[in-house]
């Protein structure tokens, strides 16, 4: 009988989701509201003398992200589970990757996005020099859709069991440490005055990765919590 | 009369070490009407979710004579509705990602949502909800509708439309098959799960 | 004395009273607020004498100052109309909260970009995590808690409620906060800041300070009453009078 | 009619609290493996330069611990008021303070503790000198106990919410920072070689405070949530 | 006859946006049994809520003769039991913190659960984790019961020796309210919540 054309479902569903975002913006703002908090509980906890400041800025940063990240996508597909839509998703007669990237892409257009544009101004608040801000901005940019897609799995796998957000933690915090090292590294680099460019391509490659692959062990994420 | 488009053979499935079901045995051909019956908690929406693919930890065989998935309406125990998207923007979701045809206005509107079109979901009544989901039963394109618990939270009104859309369906050609706790109607198979006690409700 | 306290405390707590208080009250409230706002703005901006030390940066004072006094007040009202939410259990209290956040948020945002831009020039960069700076930081990051507590709360009443628990813990909080950074971060630049320390600020620049406060003060207010007006109408859009007032009648 | 002492109630709830966590040994094993990991992703993100890493460990042990409790904090009252106790607790014919204490006694013993158990070691792990890890140690079990039960009383305010972690993250972040200002101070007045009885004193003044008013905040975020 | 202990004047209560009842009137004595009736959405459950103390946002008096909180056995929608807890450890929590007395184990046997008192009640089934709550109405020291669906999930014979339990209770002198869409016995007072349809299940 019928079933639809790829090109439908993708641009379907990325509707949907962009509108489903739009709709509750607090799912967009808390988690930038949460970066920005986390990021200032460092100077708190450190000194707030700029030279160490500094120092710890890349790391503070990209730790805060990565947790920004993480909680944000302990709610990705929840409520999609809950009320059922996720089944017709896993019964629609198209691969549920198509869907499901659709998923993965609005969520990082409304979560990973500000989060990188917003960066600079944290990166600037931890007295970064203004020159390595940029590099922390593409280094942000180019790490949280990893972020995304990896803890997407994650979310994936738990999305039956309303453990709260501390089992996804434990699960996904392991599998980040590539894009935080990598991440974390190139401002480290750009602060020491040292090319970035090689590091920049890791992360990107890392970024590769994860994007072609990533949603495909998502979609069998989520068939497996269905209970197949 | 044609072969079954739907073939169980010896289906058992175990939950919670608890086995609901075994040496399940049937086959439903195009334009017959199913109703799984059975006491919460015996299997009825477990068996739904095997024979749409949801579920894949049973024994024993599912066969479908044609692929699935292109034929298949699936309406689950929660109605897949979302609370933030209005009636139509939650219809022509599910319309786009099963590849329906029809008008999701006109659809809306044979269920009583005329008006309501443009009201995100999470404002209407639980009934009002089911009926979003309902509303795909009436496009077009699928002949093999698997529903679970479809006259929940209707109204006596929406339950007699219900109970006549699928008998026309079913001389369409559709093979319906659903749950229900309500009375096994004329013409409809019975399928029933665990002990045969009736319970009083 | 006590007596008219008790009288207005009953009268302001009623719905229909308080709508009445509020239609008497704004037709003048906005203009006066705006009025004393330009006065001060202008002749602070535009004809207080240059300072000595700073030049003419210095004059982002007249709306800096303002607004971080706005937003510490503002809070501390959200404090107390909470816990007279809480304690006795006033809905004109409920309301008036939840009236309160929104533009105390938005003064927090001004005083920490004024602060910000005043900073570079004085300071030599936009940041510092100065003990005020922070504070500042973080009461706006517990204005914003408070709104989105509120937002995600359906039933208004019970937002408004749980708003109100939390402001009460958050004004302890505040206080602690401010003790708590002077005493481990001091970095403050004293020195800038004593250039309008008590009496040595000029009265050329202390009167229009004081008085595009009076102005910016009151625009809260009036802003206040405003949210807490529409709030009240829909809360009471049941009751009689609400029901003659759409009709066109009287409150 | 009848109504049950606070000892018996003190005790039965107790030992229902404590069972209950004891039952699900994951809810006490996952804040500390969260601990863990989280504060070692700092000599990722940082440097592994020891030097650096001792300076900013006391803000990094202090970073982890209070996300950790907080995000323990989430499912405190989850499950109880999703299987009804909660109401049952704000039926009974006793203050709701004594089984909330009890309540937050337990949780604290069963995570707030451990986590302070595991400080010293994280605390070496980061190249903090030995001699200031007792100081990290007794800093972290004098804040814990605020930080549970000051998180309580947004996990309490948003139990009925299903909006995952953060948005209880936004809410109780920003009255953390005494605590972390505060516990994390005490450290680095311990690595500078100053006293640190005064600093010690006013976390435990802190501490009072919350132990003192808190439940009673909890008990009421609960009746609010409840619909009162 | 004795004051009542329950008086209700001029209650309303508005959830989203919505009146769910105005203008409610009815006093209740001891010894009597009331049914909450209504359609799904009717105000059932808050109308429980309201009287027990939990929901306050409401309009008009709830009055008790006597403080409640020591007399009252509040059982909720949810049943108020926790998987991790075996039957025995539930019934003694929820027994020292009402302070009621009488012997749990006699309680649970009274509800065929004798053999199942250190079952974790997450490996029992749904019936079963609502009898472990419904055990608290074989202990003693109450007397204002106000139960929301107390029948749900409970087999007929369950049902039965339950409503022999309210009614043996009400004899000596204990006022019961309890919400049920069965239909009403005999002696029990009925207070119907929404407009007077009868609902078809
Ligand atoms: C983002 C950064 C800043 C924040 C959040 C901030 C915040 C505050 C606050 C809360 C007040 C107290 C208002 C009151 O007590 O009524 C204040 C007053 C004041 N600020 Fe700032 N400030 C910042 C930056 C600056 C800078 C860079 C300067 C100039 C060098 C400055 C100069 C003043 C002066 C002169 C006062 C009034 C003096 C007084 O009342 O003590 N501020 N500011
Ligand atoms: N998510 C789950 N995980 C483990 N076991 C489950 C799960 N859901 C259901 N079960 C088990 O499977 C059994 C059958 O559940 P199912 O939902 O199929 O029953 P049902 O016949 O549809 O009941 P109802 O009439 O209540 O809809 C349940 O008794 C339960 O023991
Ligand atoms: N948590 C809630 N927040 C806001 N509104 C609610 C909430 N729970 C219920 N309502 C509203 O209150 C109405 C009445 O709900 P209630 O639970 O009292 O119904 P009921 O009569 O007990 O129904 P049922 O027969 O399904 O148990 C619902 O229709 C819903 O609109
Ligand atoms: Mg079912
Ligand atoms: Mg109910």
């Amino acid at each position: 009988m019928s079933a639809p054309s790829l090109g439908t479902v993708w641009r379907a569903s990325l509707r949907r989701e962009l509108t489903l975002i739009w709709r509750s913006p607090a799912d967009i703002v808390q988690p930038l509201f949460f970066f920005v908090v986390v990021v200032s509980l460092f100077p708190l906890a450190l000194s707030p003398k700029p030279a160490l400041l500094a120092l710890v800025a890349p790391g503070a940063v990209w730790v805060a992200a990565l947790l920004a990240v993480m909680l944000s996508l302990d709610g990705l597909f929840r409520r999609d589970q809950e009320s059922g839509a996720l089944d017709l998703l896993l019964t629609a007669p198209v691969v549920s990757v198509v869907p499901v990237a659709a998923k993965l892409l609005a969520h990082w257009l409304l979560t990973g996005l500000p989060l990188a544009l917003i960066a600079p101004l944290l990166g600037y608040m931890l007295q970064l020099p203004v020159a390595v801000l940029d590099t922390l901005m593409v280094s942000v940019l180019l790490g949280t859709p990893t972020l995304t897609v990896v803890g997407a799995i994650g979310a994936a796998l738990t999305v039956g069991l309303n453990r709260g957000g501390i089992l996804l933690a434990v699960l996904v915090l392991p599998l980040y440490v590539p894009v935080l090292v990598f991440g974390a590294g190139v401002v480290r680099t750009a602060l020491d005055g040292l090319p970035t460019g090689g590091l920049l391509a890791v992360l990107g490659a890392i970024l590769a990765l994860a994007v072609s692959l990533g949603p495909v062990a998502v979609a069998l994420g989520l068939r497996i919590s269905a209970g197949d | 009369m044609d072969a079954p488009r739907l073939t169980v053979r010896q289906l058992g499935c175990e939950r919670d070490h608890r086995m609901l079901f075994e040496y399940l045995d049937f086959s439903a051909r195009n334009g017959e009407i199913w109703q799984v019956t059975g006491a919460n908690g015996a299997g009825k929406t477990t068996l739904l979710r095997i024979l749409v693919g949801l579920h894949g930890f049973y024994q024993g065989r599912v066969e479908w004579s044609a692929p699935l998935s292109p034929s298949l309406l699936y309406l689950g125990h929660q109605p897949g509705v979302r609370e933030e998207l209005t009636a139509r923007e939650n219809l022509e979701y599910s319309r786009a990602l099963s590849g329906q045809t029809g008008d999701p206005d006109a659809a809306l509107a044979a269920l009583d949502l005329y008006g309501f079109e443009d009201v995100p979901a999470g404002r209407l009544s639980a009934g009002q909800q089911r009926r979003i989901a309902l509303a795909r039963l009436w496009l077009d394109g699928k002949d093999v509708w698997i529903l679970d618990e479809p006259f929940t939270a209707i109204d006596q009104h929406g339950v007699a439309a219900l109970d006549q859309r699928l008998r026309q369906a079913a001389e369409q050609g559709v093979l319906v098959i659903y749950t229900s706790h309500h009375r096994v109607g004329d013409g409809v198979q019975r399928l029933h799960l665990g002990e045969d006690i009736e319970v009083a409700r | 004395m006590w007596k008219t306290i008790k009288r207005w405390y009953h009268q302001l707590g009623s719905p229909r009273y308080f709508y009445r208080f509020c239609e008497a009250v704004l037709p003048w409230l906005v203009p006066v607020s705006l009025a004393l706002l330009a006065v001060g703005l202008v002749w602070g901006l535009v004809y207080a004498p240059v300072e000595r030390y700073q030049g003419d940066s210095y004059r982002i004072i007249y709306i800096h100052v303002p607004a971080s006094s706005g937003a510490l007040m503002g809070y501390i009202a959200m404090g107390v109309a909470g816990l007279v939410a809480l304690v006795w259990r006033m809905k004109m209290a409920e309301v008036m909260l939840k009236a309160l956040a929104p533009f105390g948020a938005v003064l927090a945002a001004v005083s920490l970009l004024t602060g910000a831009l005043w900073g570079k020039p004085t300071w030599g960069t936009y940041w510092q995590w100065d003990a005020r700076m922070t504070s500042m930081l973080i009461l706006l990051f517990l204005y914003l808690g408070i709104m989105a507590l509120q937002n995600a709360i359906r039933d208004p009443r019970q937002a408004a409620r749980a708003a109100a628990l939390l402001a009460v813990v958050g004004v302890i909080n505040v206080v602690i906060v401010k003790y708590s950074v002077e005493w481990l971060n001091t970095l403050h630049q004293g020195a800038t800041l004593k250039v309008v320390g008590e009496s040595s600020i000029d009265a050329s620049m202390k009167w229009p300070l004081l008085i595009s406060m009076a102005g910016l003060w009151l625009l809260y207010a009036a802003n206040v009453l405003m949210r807490a007006r529409t709030e009240v109408l829909s809360r009471e859009r049941r009751s009689g009078w609400v029901r003659r007032l759409v009709r066109g009648g009287e409150a």
